[in-house]
């Protein structure tokens, strides 16, 4: 039986959300699975990412590893965002397996976000 | 109540804590008659006498003899004892069976297995209030057709099922008929004498009675076969020792409901009435369940657009219900709401209050903010589609 | 001990009362923590925890994984869910089982049933002692064998079986092994971590737990088939509200044996030893069971020319047993004492004293004399056959 | 359930069965069946029953209906006899209709019982 299917660290992120908001005029990703919706924005300054936001529509689980991730990489460089992979956040957050799909779905959206931030280089490059 | 400086408890629904006087009377059988009914000494015989009483106890509550009550753990068993019990004892005259898609699964799961055993089911749909209309059980009754199995208050939504003239179809085809009365034993007046009904389940933990206890009323010696063989214990329907303890705090809820049923629905029927109230102005709110009737300790709301369980998660420290409460840990979607023609997300968000004896207004007060304040919360949350 | 105003109770083979500590334990989770532990909110994780806290206690006593014990209602559902659901569960391999004629009847009477389904049942016959040598199992062991079930201790006569030995012999060929393990369970060590054992069922009231509650043991996710179907409760084997306060209790007696077994031993040594010396000398006097070992907590014996039910009576207030606790109002001779060899008539005057933890001193001093008093009261009334 | 498998006046006969006990030189009967066994014995005097005494061996029921039987029949004629019945001796003792057959081993004891006093008084006139 497992007693709490939440964790601290879950509980934490799901109470107190500090990233939770639109970064205005950012790169924006948005990705729907699964039931899930999780939507990214951030605001890139020379190739470091300055600010992280999120949004979420799901279970716990999923609101608290967009939380994580935003945590996670802010202050970092765009080029980390390519280390991403939920693993960590799976353990951080003790994610139960049954719900592995959904952490995907974050994955999903953060390999989107990338290509958002990509894209908003080269067009910014092209002006 | 008990527990309450940790939480709020509205999850009556699933279970209720002890009454003081099913506790005191526990406590005396413990301390004197707790010993084996079916004893031939002065100590068994005090404990026979206990069981006599509580099935007087019980016999009052719902109009009928104690020689009709078999005594069993809960009414998981009582259901699982009456429906395989009936179907297998009936096999060679039809394998025709019929209930309601909206059950609990301590029967949808019966059904399964006897599906996968060579016994057709049909399982019939409510209307989107949940009421079974008798004309849609009446036109699947077939010449083979051994038994029909209907809840009496559904545990999600508190839609009550018009068991009088449901059982008078049954008879009518001289099938049998089974009456899952969980939700409804010692919560609604229930009369056995009057309704058509043959089996009747119960659990008293349902009623302020003790967990791994529950009966099941058998009308008139109705065959069945046992689900357990052993002692020659209930005519050997139900053989193991008996709980004493147990048998006796059931029989005190019984009496305690008998007299308190009337008084319960009204109090329950005001803190219904409030908490609805309280959250209907919500925009999206759906109320999932009879607009009107229906069990007044249970009210299962839904809203657009949040998930349930994080609903669950931001409401605590109220102790409330998703999907059904006999197994919330489970994710998936509930069928009960679903056979009510909700979407997948809509049952998803669902949340269902359920009010008892000890529920205050105060407590009601607290889930309508904790609710508003939830939806609120994760609204903010949840982003939008892209256009 | 309780009610000891009324009678002295020498029945502990059929039930206990509870123990103290016990009784404290289920009040405080009725008071705190007595909700769904299936339910996702702070009330149902408390149960949980309670659960699982009772678990871990009970492991240690068998020393197994907490994982692997399945709450019942008892014994008889505990012996019902292993041998219906291994014999169901397997039934494709092979349909050959193997058992004790002395068996308990929630043995008995579930192989019975099994024999109506098409199963084929070899029933073993034990030596005069109650003893089942090794080899009378090897010998009726086939390639068809599915299950063998020997119970631990014997309930009437207390003579235990050498599990280990007939566990090796199962393992050998592959085969199931279940044990019922009601009357030995907190009673003697059981290391089922070091017994080639699959099964092992029990039952909390033969040890000073509550009634209502047993368990099952299954060794590494043995499958079987259900008994009851339902909610997703305890990995679908046995679905149903747990009674978290009742599996509370048990968890406490089981941590209460744990520490109590070698105590128990050899105080009840004592007692059964002056038992026996107080009575022996009574012309034509019979001990059913081993001469030596066997479970000191049980003394059966038979005298000539005497009727157990009128013994019975002649002892009151005297709380002892005649033929099988589980039903002693029948009049049938015990099964297992003609099984041991004895006439009817034998059977019919035998009386079972068994001894727990409250029994003192005096009770045994009452128990020699009411039984002396009683038997010559008897053979007094007793008319001779002409010549 | 039955609780109480015995009446106060099973109990009041078994606890003290006045009449166990063999009546020296009266007339005797013996019955043994379905394992039970039942002597009664009695001291006629112009056709009268001075006294009755029995011996049993058997259940409580078999046992107080053994006593009942003495009790009622004590100072009445041996012509009464005829009319024994154990009809009332069952409803007196409450006893469960499963004992039936027990019972009547009383009634096949009391018949051999009236031959026997009969035998005596024959014997007694040829004397
Ligand atoms: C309608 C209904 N039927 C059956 C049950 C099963 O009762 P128990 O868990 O006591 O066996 C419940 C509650 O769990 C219920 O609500
Ligand atoms: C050996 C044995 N097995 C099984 C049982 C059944 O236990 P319960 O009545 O608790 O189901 C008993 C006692 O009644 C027993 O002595």
């Amino acid at each position: 039986m497992n007693i709490d299917p939440y964790n601290a660290v879950v509980r934490a992120y799901f109470d107190c959300p500090e990233h939770m908001g639109d970064i205005g005029g950012g790169a924006v990703a948005f990705f729907e699975d699964q039931g899930m919706r999780i939507r990214l924005s951030a605001k890139v300054v020379d190739g470091k990412i300055k600010k992280l936001g999120f949004r979420a529509w799901g279970c716990p689980h999923v609101i608290a590893a967009a939380e994580a991730f935003c945590r996670q990489f802010e202050g970092r460089s765009v080029a980390e965002l390519e280390e991403f992979k939920t693993s960590q956040i799976m353990g951080d957050l003790a994610v139960p397996v049954e719900k592995t799909g959904r952490i995907l779905v974050l994955e999903d959206t953060v390999r989107s976000l990338r290509a958002a931030i990509q894209d908003r280089i080269t067009n910014q490059a092209q002006d | 109540m008990p527990g309450s400086s940790d939480f709020v408890y509205m999850d009556y629904a699933a279970t209720t804590p002890l009454n003081s006087l099913v506790a005191e009377r526990m406590r005396t059988v413990q301390n004197s008659a707790c010993f084996n009914p079916a004893s031939n000494h002065i100590a068994g015989r005090q404990s026979a006498k206990v069981v006599m009483q509580a099935a007087t106890e019980l016999g009052l509550l719902l109009n009928v003899s104690p020689d009709s009550i078999l005594w069993t753990s809960g009414a998981t068993e009582s259901n699982n004892l009456a429906i395989l019990g009936a179907a297998r004892q009936r096999a060679h005259r039809g394998k025709h069976l019929i209930t309601m898609r909206t059950e609990h699964k301590a029967v949808i799961d019966v059904f399964r297995a006897l599906e996968k055993q060579g016994f057709e089911v049909s399982w019939l749909a409510p209307k989107p209030d949940g009421q079974l209309p008798v004309e849609r059980l009446i036109s699947t009754l077939r010449d083979d057709t051994q038994l029909v199995s209907i809840m009496h208050i559904n545990n999600e939504t508190g839609v009550i099922q018009d068991i009088a003239a449901l059982g008078a179809a049954c008879k009518e085809r001289d099938v049998l008929f089974h009456v899952d009365g969980a939700q409804a034993a010692g919560k609604i007046p229930v009369d056995l004498a009057a309704l058509p009904v043959d089996l009747y389940s119960l659990t008293a933990h349902k009623f302020y009675g003790p967990k791994g206890v529950g009966a099941l009323f058998v009308a008139n010696g109705t065959p069945l076969e046992p689900l357990m063989f052993g002692g020659g214990q209930q005519q050997r329907m139900r053989p193991g020792t008996l709980p004493v303890d147990l048998i006796a705090g059931l029989g005190v809820a019984a009496a305690v409901a008998t007299t308190s049923i009337a008084d319960d629905l009204a109090k329950l029927t005001g803190l219904k009435g409030r908490l609805l109230q309280g959250i209907q102005d919500i925009e999206g709110l759906q109320v999932n369940g009879p607009a009107k009737g229906g069990y007044p300790g249970i009210l299962n709301v839904g809203v657009d657009d949040v998930d349930g369980e994080s609903l669950l998660l931001a409401m605590e420290p109220l102790c409330v219900a998703t999907g059904s409460a006999c197994n919330s840990r489970s994710q998936e979607p509930s069928s009960v709401l679903r056979a009510l023609g909700r979407t997948d997300r809509q049952a998803q968000s669902a949340i269902r209050f359920s009010l008892g004896r000890p529920t205050t207004a105060a407590d009601i007060e607290m889930a309508i903010s904790s609710y508003r304040h939830a939806v609120r919360k994760l609204r903010a949350l949840a982003p939008e589609r892209p256009a």
